[in-house]
């Protein structure tokens, strides 16, 4: 192919960039949700606010954030505020257009779950946990969700409802604020909710994946839209941008630039 | 009014065991120091809080010294799970931990209800989730419209423990940057421990968001520069992000683990070897020898 | 993002006859500016909204521009009555005004549970007073513990109307000092109009208690200098006592108002008229004369 | 008498300072409870730690606000938060020690009103209205009020209940957690609740003071202490530094030294 060579997480960041439109106010998850809001920020939306759930709003990184409560988040921020004001005064108002979250597992109703493998009560894996997701999930107007697929985390069912998308039979949003997870973007391509069922269903996959892949990928027995889309490539400047960023982080982290060698010598 | 004292007194004299304790902090200002104190002191059938469960918490519950966690999220942040919480919950090693989990927006609503003095916080949350089903949760009309909010009962700590940059010599302390919970936490616990960076004059915030809480509200203070490594104190010192990820090697193995806590916590005096190792660049040197 | 404007035009754009409409301020950057515009454009049966009614709700009132007020304590601070108010409530003077009361803590309650987006808040308050049944007022029982504290409904006005020292070229709004209620008021209203002392690169507060009202939560802005006046904007301005006591002979008299309310807000052309009377030492001529 | 002459003010003032303890937090109204309390901080109680509900904590004016807002009270603070949170942070959480109060009326049981005289739908006088006093009158470890003493302001029972003392039987604090009034301190002498009744009764008399005086503005059958006490006149310390305080004032606002002559004269 004519397009430079990017990597799967490369293509998730760039599109997950692409559906936050200029001047929405974004809640942001750490890792890949960061990557991506602070990417449209820096590319057609440099007018997006940021709020991490650590208190910072309108926050303007200049290196990626390895914890969600870097000093770097707060000294670039318009302003801090304490963590139950972000949840009561901003979240719960209402002010937040998309929320941005990640989780261990999705299910065929865009049920996230970052609680536990197994059964809770004597767990196979014990997860991290919710954290500020659940609330995310219903008070943002809508919410993107980034996740590798794969058939352990795309699942017909979670074993545990951390986060709420549709409920287990797909109509569970009454009396929601939000509309829930309205796209869910992986390495393989873009999902949507069916409009009467709402279950997720491949609208478009990105360059050089087929369908059938994807179906390989995901826990139950995919449904494809009617006209499935073609994602468009990274375009050259989204993945410089992008790169830029991901070195000024690496520089500024210290982490691979000057740990890892010593660490790899040792 | 706040008194001052070594770590060692202030922990000797406010942490009990069984006490419920609230090692607070998000990402900034965690107490590192007085966590290694309260591990050194070998406290027993802790029950503690906190939204975010990080390193510390996995040095006090991989040492034995929790039988209870209070919780909203608990992982290594930017780098993965808590190797000693899981293998607390999964194996009950080294003992069994009884867990109770929240959403962020859930334990901030208690805490703010603690502070205030209310039996109980409302927000709209707990929609939907099997959190609620694991939780004390309860559901509430509102008289007025009949819209239906979540209630969630006050969280009040036995002791809080904090760290911040500064403290004046009236025991005035002062943060700044990420705050977090930890105004709440301070004004819902019973007693509030904290450690600073340094002892000034008059409280200057270097950085935005800045608060203070007055000496009547706290009990004891020690003097520890550098207390919250490996995370930060803003103004004072910067996140140290490799630590974290060693962390994941060392705490992956209950004997790296033990030997690490044994050598850097538990037989050492203060948290002075603690950071004499750091500067010697000894302190992760169990997770580069494999 | 928040529009810059002229006074006029934020008014006109924002403030409609029939507005609940609150104007707040704790003693401390008081929106006298805004209000005198708002009777210049002779608005008509607001309902007025404020912790404490002072002068400027007794110039709004006397004007004959509200219909209705939801307040804690209306006066005239470290003075005595608002004697325009008091008209308007015991003669039905210049028109009757159905008056909604509360406590400071329960409008402080209300306010927030409008900026946080819940329809009640809750409160230990409202015992044992007449207060209660003169207000909407319900108690609600803990579902944890039974304890029983008061629920209020959530307050959210049309349009908050605040005054602070700065904006800048974004439109991101600073004050500090005793901010009051000023930011759950902003939060919770529908619409925000904020005039400033200046227009700054970057706001720089010079005193304690900053806080920020981002440019997206804000949607006018107008740059007034000593929009304040009689109240302070810390940093800028400090508050003309001397004004407040003379307000009371001013205010005492229907004709005397009358008098003064036509020649420096109604018949001026903006608040510059104002200053200009300010700077001659006019501005309380009529309160020397008897 | 040998004593330095005094004013009833100053004497109101002196008294209701030396009710305040060194160390105690303070919720404080502007007007006399002010000057009381800093009084009693310039004097024995250096520590007192004093409260405005404009959201000042700990603060040390030099002179004495006229507003509760003034800008001295927010630059002299320890710290200075919302108002919200002042009222659910500080007061409801039970962290003042002692909230002074004053008003235009109080009755037999303590109760004070600062709403209306009259009727509520047809008042003879509108007064400001309750403000904070409500939930300092219950969540304040105690209350002592400050008023001067008349039967139009000692009534047997006040028209509205804007505060509440011990309800309109005594017996009505079920449910509070503070103590209410323990002390009354007026420009003649000193109240107190009888243990048992709650009714209020003269506890002490100021100096040259006769208990037939105080019957006599007072608006009921007033009760005496069996063993009636006699308040110690003002030493020359307390009214030094009372009148220096008020002096600092007088010169720092200007009314009274540079606007009240012109005015005369114009």
């Amino acid at each position: 192919m004519t397009e430079t060579a990017y990597t799967s997480n490369e293509i998730m960041s760039i599109v997950a960039a692409r559906h936050l439109n200029n001047g929405q106010v974004c809640f942001v998850g750490i890792g890949l949700p960061s990557e991506a809001a602070n990417l449209a920020r820096l590319t057609h939306a440099p007018e997006v606010v940021l709020i991490y759930e650590s208190g910072t709003i309108g926050t303007r990184p200049d290196v990626l954030p390895l914890s969600i409560g870097d000093g770097e988040l707060a000294e670039r921020a318009d302003l801090v505020v304490s963590v139950p004001e972000i949840f009561a005064y901003w979240l719960q108002a209402g002010r937040v257009d998309v929320g941005f979250l990640s989780a261990a597992q999705i299910d065929r109703f865009g049920n996230l779950n970052s609680t536990v493998i197994g059964d809770y009560d004597d767990p196979k894996v014990r997860l991290p946990g919710a954290g500020g997701a659940p609330e995310i999930a219903t008070l943002a107007g809508e919410v993107i969700v980034m996740l590798r697929q794969s058939t352990r985390t795309f699942v017909p069912e979670v074993d545990f409802i951390s986060s709420l998308g549709f409920g287990r039979d797909g109509q569970g949003r009454t009396g929601t604020s939000g509309k829930g997870p309205t796209v869910v973007i992986t390495d393989l391509g873009v999902l949507k909710p069916d409009p009467n069922t709402n279950e997720l269903m491949l609208v478009a996959t990105h360059p050089g994946i087929e369908v059938s892949e994807v179906e390989a990928a995901t826990g139950w027995q995919l449904g494809v839209a009617d006209s499935m889309g073609r994602t468009e490539a990274p375009t050259e400047v989204e993945l410089q941008v992008l790169r830029d960023l991901k070195e000024r982080t690496r520089v500024a982290h210290g982490e691979d630039a000057t740990v890892r060698p010593a660490h790899r010598s040792g | 009014m706040a008194e001052f004292a070594s770590l060692h007194e202030a922990v000797a004299e406010l942490v009990s065991d069984g006490s419920t304790v609230a090692m607070e902090g998000f990402t900034h200002l965690i107490p590192f120091a007085a966590g290694h104190e309260v591990i050194r002191q070998g406290k027993r059938d802790l029950t503690l809080v906190r939204m975010t469960p990080d390193v510390i918490y996995d040095q006090v519950i991989g040492s034995g010294c929790a039988s209870a966690l209070i919780f909203s999220w608990g992982g290594n942040p930017g780098v993965g799970s808590l190797h000693r919480l899981r293998d607390a919950v999964e194996n009950g090693y080294p003992a069994p931990l009884v867990i109770e989990e929240h959403s962020h927006a859930g334990m901030a609503a208690r805490y703010t209800a603690g502070a205030s003095g209310l039996p109980f916080g409302i927000l709209d949350g707990y929609l939907g989730n099997d959190l609620a089903e694991r939780s004390n949760i309860a559901v509430i009309e509102s008289p007025f419209d009949g819209r239906r909010v979540a209630a969630v009962p006050a969280l009040e700590p036995d002791v809080a423990v904090l760290h911040a940059q500064q403290a004046d010599r009236r025991g005035n302390v002062g943060l700044w940057g990420i705050t977090g919970v930890q105004r709440e936490v301070a004004l819902a616990s019973s007693a509030v421990l904290v450690t600073v960076e340094e002892m000034v004059d008059v409280l200057e915030p270097r950085g935005p968001n800045a608060a203070v809480l007055p000496s009547w509200t706290v009990d004891v203070i020690a003097v520890v520069p550098r207390g919250s490594h490996p995370s930060y104190s803003m103004g004072y010192t910067t996140r140290d992000n490799v630590f974290y990820t060693r962390w994941d090697k060392i705490a992956r193995d209950r004997q790296v683990f033990t030997q690490w806590m044994d050598e850097f916590v538990v037989g050492a005096s203060d948290f002075g070897s603690y950071l004499a190792a750091l500067d010697a660049g000894t302190l992760t040197a169990l997770a580069d020898d494999d």
